[in-house]
């Protein structure tokens, strides 16, 4: 293993995420005012932390303001990332059916322009019960469900492209609280740039995991060698024993450059609080390469180099 | 590589000529000669585009026509195209890029009966009048117009969109009775006087009257819902077709359904 | 006139001994004559490598009459610019095959002669319409055509049925309409529902009561047809039988043929009328069924009305299912009437798929019947043009029927679920070239009476076909090198050479001419034209049909007379 | 210049012939033209028996030529030169009878003619519907037999067609209930439905009551209207595709979806009334040969049909024929003005409204139902009715003089 970088006090390991390729689409939500848009982002993209059990990871990727969506309404931009088209159609019916078309006032609309077209008001329309009205504007299908504020509008359908699911950064940190603070401080970071999210409550997970258990059910279990609690125990340990508290941010984003430009922006918020504010080190998850195609070496993300 | 061609008009033709074998795509692999020996049928003789025209070739990137003269003989100009561009500078006659489904017409005059007729993709401009059953539909068929797009600077006639499926038209001027009878669906917009008996039978379908306001019939009803999501998308596409259709976003309109001696579920838009 | 010799071609004439041996078939003054092998001919044509058949007959084909036209003008889209009324329009053309669901009556003789046959039967004319049926008749070029008359929803036959009058009245109603419409032979259409449609009935099955006139499609069946049998008509009662198109009409199909007690019945486009209601989708093929059936009554013939993928349209009589299959049509419009009190029509277009389960269903049904019934002679070739298709798909017939590979190769086509369950898929026969010859020229001609027609022994009438013998068989029938009506050729290699007028073929049954009294009484008060304009004379008949011969086929003194 | 001489003595075979009234679209049968008297029998209405008083006036017209006498064969001749010469001709009035539309259909396609009919936008009216969308009919005996409400829709046809209430009424134990939507009837006592809007506006509303459709302001007369052909065993909707202007065939099928509706539940069907003269027997005759109706134009490569550019007058107006073919046996509408040549084939009255007959050659015909037999389809064009001469005469009928050019075409070519 080569030298670490240490900047600003914080270790930077000489490591890499190691990140999957997933399928994605954007859509954007519309509301009578910014409130109900984000009701209904927020609800279509709960429960979506991991594909393992969520069937997608989704999440909000920024607020839209009125000049920035088709009906010119404010609006909330999402992401949602699947392990396969079909699964993605899936789970965008169910979520936009269950918790867009539910809510006051919402439209919701594609946020890509190119790619395989999976549905989104195409069965929705079907509630419609035969009152359901087609439109093309420009090239586009629009359906117009009669509901009891109006009428929902969807677009008939939303591209999919391929995505990139499960880049990381790994925050060790002194105590609790610093190393919350510092995952906060990285997310905020990567909330500003486009194209991602970070799918986890409040973009932070503690519950890291490696591939496999001893119980042979489980396709994942915890990262022993990232817990405190294990660092005497555990049969190999990545921590020393002032890491008191390891905090993980997962990155799904459009394209590995997006999940880079995340990375970079989180690890550089993160590093300029120092390691006064309690980060020892930072690091990331990976299965040796051997799993997913991309890498996103810290280092090189330090150092300022865009694609992994 | 395919050449551009202009039609220099010699001499109005004696009779009503079917002009429709005649698109850019068929001329474009012709030499000069072959484009003046193409013939096509005026009653029963065959009359050569050489004896009606002056053949001039132009530069051109990607197969064009252009038409100068008189060519309201001329049935059929860009009938059944699928792709290319024609641009006539004169009035022409009836089916102007009837069944059309790919392309471009730009016609600087007036264009007779059933132009866009059957329409199923491409864009029509035509600078002056149209006459009546502009996107309509041919006998028997059950949908008109079923794509594409149909501009009218002028005014045009009587079943305006008649049986229309799809697509949009936009009328700049008047038009006349009977606009978008038993429209099935599809946008048309409007800016000037309108006809009496609009939305006759409509069962489906948009229209859009931005300028005069026609009486609405009892078989018509009003919906007070909030429309302003797609009204926002509509307006917003419409604006593009220029003056009086710029400023829709801003005037929200009163909405009415019907025909309910139809399907009833064809809409109209009043903007304020 | 001169006489012709056809020289050594195999003649496949199942009607004849040794059918399939080469040999010669002569012609003179359009008719078949033996003529000595080394006989001089004024001309010789030499058919070595051809099959020699005789010209094909469609016993049911709609090609005439107010229906017709309805489709016709319902249907200008079919016809848009490929249209061809000229006789020098080659063949195959390059026609949209829809184009062929409606053709005018020139197109419709043109396209018969062109593949080899030379007479067609419109099935369904309606007394009040016979002049004009006759007239269209007429104006099919080339071919020998005639009607059979429709009654059973009649409101006179229905009454005096009510009214419990003598049977000899009612078998003297139906000589007296056979003779007055000159028909060739008498059709039921869903027996009294036609009528008890008018009284806002939806549904009428064999032994249910008309709702009305309390007569039921089982009195109504038995009586028509004991009716022909006592006039000595020899064409059996046509019957187009009840709930055509319902899912488990196979109960009253076989109800039908309970009716008749024997009685010689022609069951029509009986495809329609094959249908179970199992399986998941609760319907079903009924084809083993009616095939035990029609195996087991020697009295029974049918014709199949074969379902041909693509665009076409049904009309029919049947006013009571076109109403119910209205909402089903495509393109979404349709034409039905009621009719002078003699019947109704419904003309609903239609496009069969392959992708649809009932269709898929419908097109297997018809194959299985066509390879299951043990007697060609009792079962006719039809696709009930334009019905179940155009019957310009004839030639696609007879390969499906002849080529199991060919066929399987269509199985695999359709809707999966029926190519796996149909009993098609496990059906090896293949119809030999005889069989194919009885089901559209011997086998019709025998069941109408026309004992000079559908075969080529020395006497009958010199309609010919030659087809050049290729592996292909649908390529084959589609045009054959020369066809020949009464000795003319007509029409060599899908040109058509000569357009003579053809005969109508009609019967005139003998009847005791007392009934007409009580007919004008009827007629008095219920009829919109005078009781002597109802007849068609034999002048008339000759101006509506441009002056063609007329062929009175010789109806036998019947059990009963 | 007219032979006064007989209508009657010269007329009919026997007095108890069987003859049918030619002159609309019922073709009444039950008449007996009595040969030496004024009119016929005391059914006869006042259009026939005006129709037979005309028919005294006989005219003497021969064959015409450029303004002058001719004889018959040198008119032929002519009329075949002229049309043969023709690039693009226009066959229009097309009415007479079965024998005279089969030889022009052939004509027509020797000749690569557009034809369009007499009245021929009534025509297409009614035909755009069965085209468009189809149609549900009734004939005479089955309006007669089941009929309890009959409902003329936008005008009353007794001018045109006196005798259709009582064909469809006579002699019935029950009569129908008769109401008459969008017109006033006038003094026949029949009981009118004329709501304050146009028929546009309450076709319309009726479909949607009858659908049951909620509307903002029922009319209540048409409420109670939708309400009783709800109830009736059987309604029977009358109109004249003539009588309903220029988009007339809208509100035919506005008709037709409310009689759709009515058979969903009960019974009900239309009856249109059509014109007389024949053209509905030529759009038959046509339809049935070339497999499309009028306003089409037959050729040898194929019949084009359309219904609204082969309009004559529209034809006419577009230049788009050079010569005009005017077939008329009956006296009624003369020939249109143009200045394209003519060939005018018709009722020898026909000749004093010629005008400008400097291009123009006239060939007298025979009128069927009245010099010769022939055939006829009754306006619900399923009964093809028979025709009987009246009276003997010279002339030729129109298939003859039609085969005639025919003939002398073909020789020419």
């Amino acid at each position: 293993m080569a030298e670490p970088i240490i900047d600003n006090g914080v270790v930077i390991d000489d490591t890499f995420a190691e990140a999957f390729p997933m399928k994605a689409t954007r859509l954007l939500i519309t509301a009578f005012d910014a409130n109900w848009a984000s009701n209904a982002a927020v609800a279509m993209t709960g429960f979506a932390t991991s594909v393992i059990a969520c069937g997608c990871e989704a999440g909000i990727e920024r607020s839209l303001s009125p000049d920035e969506t088709p009906d010119g309404r404010p609006g909330v931009s999402v992401l949602i990332f699947a392990m396969s088209g079909k699964e993605l159609a899936k789970q965008v019916e169910r979520r936009v059916g269950q918790c867009v078309l539910t809510c006051p006032t919402t439209a919701v609309f594609a946020g890509l322009d190119e790619g395989e077209p999976i549905a989104l008001g195409r069965n929705l329309r079907f509630f419609g019960d035969g009152w359901q009205i087609s439109k093309m504007i420009d090239g586009k299908r629009y359906w117009r469900v009669p509901v009891m504020d109006g009428e929902f509008v969807a677009e008939e359908t939303t591209p999919v492209v391929k995505g990139v699911g499960g880049g990381n950064l790994l925050i060790l940190g002194r105590d609790t609280a610093s190393a919350l603070a510092a995952a906060e401080a990285g997310v905020a970071a990567m909330r500003q740039v486009p194209n991602v999210i970070m799918p986890f409550p409040g973009g932070v997970v503690r519950s890291g995991s490696k591939v496999g258990a001893k119980y042979p059910a489980l396709m994942a279990s915890t990262n022993d060698a990232f817990c405190p609690a294990l660092t005497p125990l555990a049969k190999k340990t990545e921590l020393t024993d002032e890491v008191r508290c390891v905090m993980e941010i997962v990155i799904d984003g459009l394209t590995d450059a997006d999940v880079a430009a995340a990375t970079r922006a989180g690890m550089a918020a993160i590093v300029d609080r120092g390691s006064a504010a309690g980060v020892v080190r930072l690091s990331a998850g990976n299965y040796g390469g051997k799993l997913g195609p991309f890498h996103f070496h810290l280092h090189r993300l330090h150092g300022g180099e865009g694609a992994p | 590589m395919s050449e551009a061609w202009l039609l220099r008009q010699r001499s109005v033709p004696a009779l009503g000529v079917d002009f429709s074998a005649v698109s850019p795509s068929r001329v474009a692999a012709l030499s000069a000669d072959e484009v003046a020996r193409l013939t096509v049928p005026m009653g029963r003789e065959a009359v050569a585009l050489g004896e009606l025209f002056e053949v001039v070739v132009r530069k051109g990137d990607g197969p064009a026509l252009r038409i100068e003269g008189d060519c309201s003989r001329l049935h059929g100009i860009g009938r059944g195209m699928d792709g290319g561009r024609i641009v006539v500078d004169g009035p022409v006659g009836d089916y102007l890029g009837a069944e059309m489904t790919a392309g471009e017409i730009r016609v600087d005059g007036d264009a007779g009966a059933l132009a866009a007729c059957a329409l199923a993709g491409g864009r029509i401009e035509i600078g002056g009048d149209v006459g009546d059953f502009a996107a309509s539909a041919l006998p028997g068929a059950m949908d008109g117009m079923r794509g594409g797009v149909l501009v009218v600077r002028g005014s045009a006639g009587k079943r305006f969109g008649d049986r229309m499926r799809r697509g949009t038209a936009v009328v700049h001027g008047a038009v006349g009775d009977f606009l978008a009878s038993r429209m099935v669906a599809g946008t048309i917009a409007l800016a000037g006087a309108v006809g009496e008996h609009p939305g006759f039978g409509m069962r489906r379908g948009t229209l859009v009257f931005a300028g005069d306001r026609p009486r609405v019939p009892d078989t018509f009803s009003p919906t007070g819902h909030d429309i302003r999501v797609f009204w926002a998308l509509l307006a917003r596409s419409l604006a593009a077709f220029g003056a009086p259709f710029g400023g829709l976003a801003g005037r929200l309109p009163e909405r009415v359904v019907g025909d309910l001696g139809a399907d009833g579920k064809g809409e109209w838009l009043l903007p304020a | 006139m001169s006489s012709l010799r056809l020289a050594g071609g195999r003649v496949i004439d199942p009607a004849n001994p040794d059918s399939g041996a080469l040999r010669d078939v002569c012609v003179r003054d359009g008719r078949i004559v033996a003529m000595a092998a080394d006989a001089p001919a004024d001309a010789t044509i030499d058919c070595g490598g051809c099959l020699v058949m005789a010209g094909g007959i469609d016993l049911h084909t709609h090609i005439g009459g107010g229906k017709v036209n309805l489709a016709r003008l319902l249907l200008p889209e079919l016809q848009r610019d490929c249209c061809h009324p000229d006789a020098a329009q080659a063949w195959p053309a390059r026609l949209d095959p829809a184009a062929h669901v409606t053709p005018g009556t020139l197109l419709t003789g043109y396209r018969y002669a062109q593949m080899g046959y030379t007479s067609a039967f419109e099935p369904a004319m309606v007394p009040a319409n016979a002049r004009h049926a006759h007239m269209e008749m007429g104006d099919v070029p080339i071919l020998d055509h005639g009607a059979y008359v429709m009654l059973g929803s009649d409101e006179l036959l229905l009454r005096w049925m009510a009214e419990g009058k003598p049977f000899e009245q009612i078998r003297d109603y139906v000589g007296w309409t056979l003779n007055a419409t000159r028909a060739l032979g008498l059709k039921v259409v869903n027996p009294g529902g036609i009528s008890a449609f008018k009284f806002n009935q939806r549904k009428l099955d064999v032994d249910e009561e008309h709702v009305h006139w309390r007569t039921t499609p089982r009195q109504i069946l038995h009586t028509l047809a004991r009716s022909l049998v006592e006039l000595g008509v020899p064409h059996p009662l046509h019957i187009h039988g009840s709930n055509l198109g319902v899912a488990g009409n196979i109960e009253s199909t076989l109800a039908t043929i309970d009716a008749l007690e024997g009685l010689p019945g022609h069951l029509t486009h009986i495809q329609f009328h094959a249908y179970g209601k199992e399986g998941p989708k609760k319907f079903s093929s009924a084809a083993l069924q009616l095939v035990e059936a029609v195996n087991a009554n020697p009295n029974i013939s049918i014709d199949v009305g074969q379902i041909m993928f693509g665009q076409t349209v049904t009309a029919s009589g049947d006013t009571m299912r076109q109403l119910a299959n209205a909402d089903h049509a495509s393109p979404r419009k349709w034409i039905g009437a009621d009719i002078e009190c003699d019947a109704g029509c419904g003309v609903v277009p239609f496009r069969y798929k392959e992708q649809s389960y009932v269709n898929a269903l419908q097109w297997a049904i018809g194959l299985e019947i066509f390879l299951l019934v043990q007697d060609p002679w009792r079962v006719v070739l039809t696709t009930d043009h334009p019905n179940g298709g155009p019957f310009t798909s004839y030639p696609h017939l007879i390969r499906l029927l002849m080529d199991r590979e060919f066929r399987n190769e269509q199985l695999a086509r359709i809707h999966p679920e029926v190519a796996e369950h149909c009993a098609l898929k496990d059906i090896t026969r293949e119809l030999s070239l005889d069989e194919i010859a009885i089901m559209t020229r011997a086998g019709p001609a025998r069941l109408l009476g026309l004992a000079d027609r559908g075969h080529l022994a020395a006497g009958a009438a010199a309609d010919i076909a030659v087809y050049r013998q290729a592996a292909d068989v649908e390529s084959m029938f589609t045009t054959p090198e020369h066809v020949f009506k009464d000795g003319v050729e007509v029409a060599r290699r899908g040109r058509i050479t000569a357009s003579p007028v053809g005969a109508t073929h009609v019967v005139e049954p003998d009847y005791d001419r007392t009934v007409e009294k009580h007919l004008k009484a009827h007629h008095d008060t219920h009829g919109s034209v005078r009781f002597e304009h109802l007849a068609i004379s034999r002048d008339e008949l000759g101006e509506c049909s441009r002056c063609g011969q007329v062929h009175v086929v010789p109806c036998t003194a019947g059990e009963g007379a | 210049m007219t032979d006064t001489t007989d209508a009657g003595a010269a007329a009919a075979t026997a007095t108890n012939a069987p003859w049918t009234c030619p002159f609309c679209a019922l073709l009444c049968d039950d008449l007996q033209p009595d040969p030496h008297g004024p009119s016929l029998s005391p059914k006869a209405c006042a259009l026939a028996s005006a129709r037979l008083d005309e028919l005294r006036l006989r005219p003497a017209v021969g064959a015409r030529v450029d303004g002058r006498a001719a004889d018959h064969a040198e008119a032929i001749a002519l009329a075949a030169a002229r049309l043969g010469a023709s690039r693009q001709p226009l066959f229009a009035g097309l009415a007479g009878d079965v024998a005279g539309a089969r030889a022009v259909f052939r004509l027509a396609a020797a000749s690569g003619a557009i034809c369009d009919a007499a009245g021929g936008e009534a025509l297409m009216r009614g035909l755009r519907v069965q085209q468009d969308r189809g149609g549900f009919t009734a004939t005479i005996a089955e309006v007669h037999a089941r009929a309890d409400l009959i409902l003329f829709v936008g005008s009353w046809p007794a001018a045109r067609a006196p005798r259709l209430l009582e064909r469809f009424a006579r002699g019935r134990d029950h009569q129908p209930a008769v109401v008459a939507l969008g017109v006033d009837p006038g003094e026949s006592g029949i009981e009118a439905v004329l709501p304050s809007v146009a028929l546009a506006d309450s076709l319309p509303m009726l479909a949607a009551l009858v659908a049951g459709r909620r509307l903002r302001q029922p009319n209540p007369e048409l409420q109670t209207l939708a309400e009783r052909l709800h109830a009736a065993r059987y309604a029977v909707v009358v109109w004249e595709p003539g009588q309903l202007g220029e988009q007339g065939a809208l509100l035919i099928e506005q008709i037709l979806r409310l009689l759709v509706t009515l058979n969903r539940e009960t019974r009900a069907a239309g009856f249109p009334l059509a014109a007389s003269g024949g053209t509905a027997t030529a759009n038959q005759v046509f339809t049935w040969l070339g497999g499309l109706p009028l306003r089409s134009r037959i050729a040898t490569d194929g019949v084009r049909h359309e219904p609204l550019r082969y309009g004559a007058d529209r034809i006419l107006s577009a230049h788009d024929a050079d010569l005009l073919l005017w077939l008329n046996p009956f006296p009624g509408e003369p020939p249109p003005a143009t200045d394209l040549p003519r060939v005018v084939i018709g009722a020898p009255s026909l000749a004093a409204t010629l005008g400008d007959e400097s291009r123009t050659v006239f060939l007298p015909a025979a009128m069927p139902g009245v010099d010769h037999g022939g055939h006829l389809f009754r306006t619900d064009g399923v009964v093809l009715m028979p025709l009987h001469p009246l009276r003997t005469t010279q002339l030729p009928t129109v298939a003859a003089l039609v085969a005639g050019i025919a003939a002398k075409l073909e020789a020419s070519s």
